[in-house]
């Protein structure tokens, strides 16, 4: 066993320990509102004020078109990008 | 305990990946790896989103409204991180054709270890 | 990489419409029901990639060229842009990405209460439109991905390089 | 006309990304209609976002924070739904790097990438890279900077891999795409983590509701984005990729690449002062050992964690630079010592936080680091520039094979000589000022951490003497006989930069007093960055 493949196991353990740890910290899975100190505070707010506010009966396409619009225009730029980047890849390299 | 069983899976795939990405050799396994781990993380976005009893947030015509709903925030940040994914998924594997077609392997000692000019 | 049988491309020709309505389907009612201007988007790409696996990419490349593809793709990029702007520029008192559309009673503006479970098509305001926009982007997008790596790699297997 | 300017002012937070975002989208439709169209397009738009970044980082100077909502009007201290930008002074004077970097990039790119194809592509993605960039750095939504992130490593990892003809140049992108999206993974795995906690993903929220004794689920979101970002920033057990991404990249790509890199070292600094603000100076553990009772804060641990890993980024740096003989390459590893130089300062001063910062050393050295955040993308923005004039004439980097060509470049070689002088902070130049800063208040704070960055310091301008001498002086060689002076693009690009660094050098405290004194008040007050959007302190 090389140095390096020593230091990636040391890595390698100290995430899963801290991730195996976080998860059993979690709040448990599928909370009640009021409970296990959990509020969901910004998406009721949202659930509530949606259909008023953008028209939409689907929430989730509230959100993502309106509430948080800009991600989803970042996100059509990430694929953009690479779009982009896939044709400057396979480009012709002579003229 | 029981609760935390999606988080737990959670963390199994996202170790699975990462143990894919650090000890592999071949490039294409480490592509998987990357894309086991952000399955795990948008596994674990969406389960953030429900809470107990809860229905999909859309007010079809589903005859009771009342009842809660899950979280939709959570949904709309899975949708954009599945794009981004695929996105990141489409130039890595652009990548690795090109090396396979320079180097003739796959490999990734051989790849990254060679210092060409 | 060369076209595939008979059967294959007959079966696509047939499927190749159905799934492309059912995408064009989600991409419009992605304000009423699951779904949306990416999900339908890459519905009608798969639909595209099918036709690019039974009939091949060099032939698919020879009926539509991955720079048509990337100015569509521009194209729904810069409507989408473009919508977000016109919340600045439309309305007084504007910010960027304003859904200037919604509860005006105009093209996409009937208001809907809380809670209404009536399904309508003609309300959300400027996000029918950017699902719109976005589907266009994605279908164009994706597809061009496929078509070009496609393209790529049935290069190298044939010994070619470029 | 006033109508237009207070409208122009209103909404400027949105143009400086949307903009660039704007003119990348046109770039496919432009370059239909001809090269120069499409040259020229996409010099106006950064130009246009430069001025709209510098009109916006001068409006926060002078009028305290902006924010900006998208997608509707907010009231205060109601719940964050919306995604907004919030600047900051910090945010600015990160602003004035995005505004200087890639503008010098486009202009360089007209001569430097004449000959090239897939120009076009080449275009879009250098704009998306700005728009990007920009977007890490005034986003105050954990989210939305994920998604920046992304859209900045995806378009540097195709630009990198650029000269496809070359394997190692994919090679190298492969590298750093697969370290960033990974990095990108981390922080949105500890995004998730805070929105589960707090269901919120405003960072200022975020930090409000973050309780002062952290919970074991905030200490790992910590630690991922931290070790994320350092990834990102390329800090040292982390460093392998940037040598590789900015030696093999063109030269114009690695000057965007610099910004970004500092975007992510920014946002590492937005996470520790602002995110963490309320929890740094809280006791993380104490023991009582043989009677003695030691504690260590939070503060004191990041900051001893960020100063070893600037000294061991200055040594890497330095020892590795010693030892290429790639011009670019060595370069590289000049950029992991400069920012192991920032972070040292940066990293000092977290240490000795507490109580009142503005009395101790480590003020000093916060405003050191944040100087010298600006001077390195200047630095080695203008050395990779010029490392890429030699590319153009010589066609090739390696240090070996290049000699004499100071009689032909005469323009380039003064280039190389100012941002020599600069990066080993030499006394007319701008690294000088902000050196002078790092070294005083580090010596205040441990002596020994002072003169190793002095002898680090000496040893880069030992290396670059070597290079100065080995490149641009010596026997004139016969192969370079018909080279030529760059085009003027080129020349102008570089003219920028080393302009800049020369009223830097000349006047300091104009700087310093204007631009990097309010951005280390800025970092250091998280209570007001907090306060402009829940409202109250």
């Amino acid at each position: 066993m090389s140095r390096r493949d020593f230091v990636a196991v040391i890595f390698f353990a100290v995430v899963a320990v801290f991730l195996i740890f976080g998860a059993l910290k979690m709040h448990p899975f599928g909370p009640v509102e009021g409970q296990d100190g959990f509020d969901a505070e910004m998406d009721d707010h949202i659930i509530n004020n949606a259909q008023e506010e953008t028209g939409a009966s689907n929430t989730v396409t509230s959100v993502v078109f309106d509430y948080r619009g800009f991600d989803t225009l970042g996100e059509a730029t990430v694929l953009f990008t690479a779009v982009a980047g896939v044709i400057l890849v396979f480009r012709r390299l002579k003229k | 305990m029981i609760y935390n069983i999606p988080f737990i899976a959670v963390a199994a795939l996202i170790l699975i990946g990462l143990y894919t990405v650090i000890f592999k050799r071949n490039l294409i396994k480490i592509v998987i790896g990357i894309t086991l781990i952000e399955s795990g993380v948008n596994l674990f976005l969406i389960t953030l989103g429900f809470r107990k009893d809860s229905v999909a947030p859309i007010f079809t015509s589903n005859p009771d409204v009342s009842q809660t709903m899950s979280l939709p925030v959570p949904q709309a940040l899975t949708l954009t991180s599945i794009v981004i994914g695929v996105a990141v998924l489409a130039l890595m594997l652009s990548f690795i054709v090109y090396i396979y077609r320079h180097y003739k392997t796959l490999d990734v000692r051989k790849v990254v270890g060679g210092d060409d000019e | 990489m060369s076209g595939m049988s008979k059967i294959v491309k007959t079966i696509s020709n047939i499927a190749f419409p159905f799934v492309m309505i059912y995408g064009l389907y989600i991409i419009a009612h992605g304000h009423l029901t699951p779904g949306g201007g990416f999900q339908g988007g890459a519905v009608v790409a798969s639909a595209c990639a099918m036709i690019l696996v039974a009939y091949g990419s060099v032939w698919t490349m020879g009926k539509i060229k991955e720079k048509r593809l990337s100015i569509l793709e521009s194209v729904g990029a810069i409507s989408f842009i473009v919508l977000a702007f016109l919340g600045i520029f439309i309305i007084t008192e504007g910010v960027f990405f304003k859904n200037f559309l919604a509860n005006t009673n105009l093209m996409f503006g009937t208001t809907v209460a809380f809670q209404s479970t009536a399904a309508n098509i003609n309300t959300a305001g400027v996000i029918p439109l950017m699902n719109f926009a976005v589907g266009l982007k994605v279908i164009a997008g994706l597809f061009a991905i496929v078509l070009v790596m496609a393209y790529a790699t049935s290069k190298i297997k044939e010994g070619k390089t470029k | 006309m006033n109508d237009i300017i207070s409208f122009i002012s209103a909404h400027l937070p949105a143009f400086v990304v949307a903009v660039p975002l704007l003119g990348a989208f046109l770039t496919p439709l432009v370059s239909r209609i001809g090269d120069k169209s499409r040259n020229i397009f996409a010099i106006i738009i950064t130009g246009l976002t430069s001025i709209f970044a510098l009109l916006l980082a001068n409006d926060v100077f002078t009028n305290g924070i902006r924010t900006y909502v998208f997608g509707g009007d907010y009231a205060t201290g109601q719940t964050m739904v919306r995604i907004l930008f919030e600047i900051d002074a910090m945010n600015a004077f990160m602003l004035i790097i995005a505004a200087i970097l890639p503008f010098a990039a486009i202009v360089y790119s007209w001569g430097f990438m004449k000959e090239q194809t897939g120009l076009d592509k080449y275009y879009t993605l250098i704009l998306l890279m700005t728009a990007g960039m920009l977007g890490m750095m005034m986003t105050g939504d954990m989210f939305n900077f994920f998604v920046f992130l992304e859209i900045t490593s995806i378009a540097s990892a195709a630009l990198i891999a650029f000269w496809t003809n070359k394997g190692n140049a994919v090679a190298a992108a492969f590298k750093y795409i697969v370290i960033s999206s990974i990095g990108a993974l981390f922080v949105l795995f500890a995004i998730a983590l805070y929105y589960g906690q707090y269901n919120a993903l405003n960072m200022a929220v975020i930090a409000d509701s973050i309780p002062v004794e952290m919970g074991f689920v905030d200490k790992i979101a910590l630690v991922l984005l931290l070790a994320a970002l350092a990834m990102k920033a390329a800090i040292a057990p982390m460093h392998m990729w940037l040598a590789d991404a900015y030696g093999r990249a063109p030269s114009s790509v690695t000057v965007v690449l610099i910004g970004t890199t500092l975007a992510s070292l920014y946002a590492g600094f937005r996470v520790i002062f602002t995110i963490h603000g309320n929890q740094l100076e809280q006791a993380l553990n104490s023991w009582t050992i043989f009677g003695y009772e030691f504690s260590i804060s939070l503060a004191n641990m990041v900051g001893i964690l960020l100063v070893a890993l600037a000294v061991l980024s200055i040594f890497i740096g330095v020892f590795m630079a010693l030892k290429q003989v790639d011009l670019k390459k060595m370069i590289a590893y000049t950029a992991v010592a400069e920012i192991g130089y920032m972070l040292l300062a940066v990293g000092a001063a977290i240490a000795v936080m507490g109580g009142d910062l503005e009395a101790t050393a480590g003020y000093t050295a916060l405003k050191g680091g944040i100087f010298h955040i600006l001077n390195d993308a200047l630095d080695i923005g203008l050395l990779f520039l010029v490392a890429g004039a030699v590319y153009y004439t010589a066609k090739q980097t390696s240090i070996n094979k290049l000699g004499g060509l100071a009689r032909n470049m005469k323009y380039t070689t003064v280039f190389f000589l100012i941002g020599l002088f600069a990066v080993s902070g030499l006394p007319p130049m701008n690294g000088f000022a902000s050196k002078l800063m790092i070294y005083e208040s580090t010596f205040q704070i441990n002596p020994i951490l002072s003169i190793v960055a002095i002898l680090c310091s000496i040893l880069l301008l030992a290396v670059f003497v070597k290079v100065f001498y080995s490149v641009f002086l010596g026997p004139k060689l016969p192969k370079f006989a018909t080279a030529k002076e760059v085009p003027i693009s080129m020349l102008i690009a570089m003219g920028i930069i080393a302009c800049i660094i020369i009223f830097i050098g000349l006047f300091p405290d104009i700087v310093l007093q204007n631009v990097v004194t309010p951005a280390a008040n800025a970092l250091n007050d998280a209570s007001s960055y907090i306060a402009a959007i829940t409202g109250g302190i």
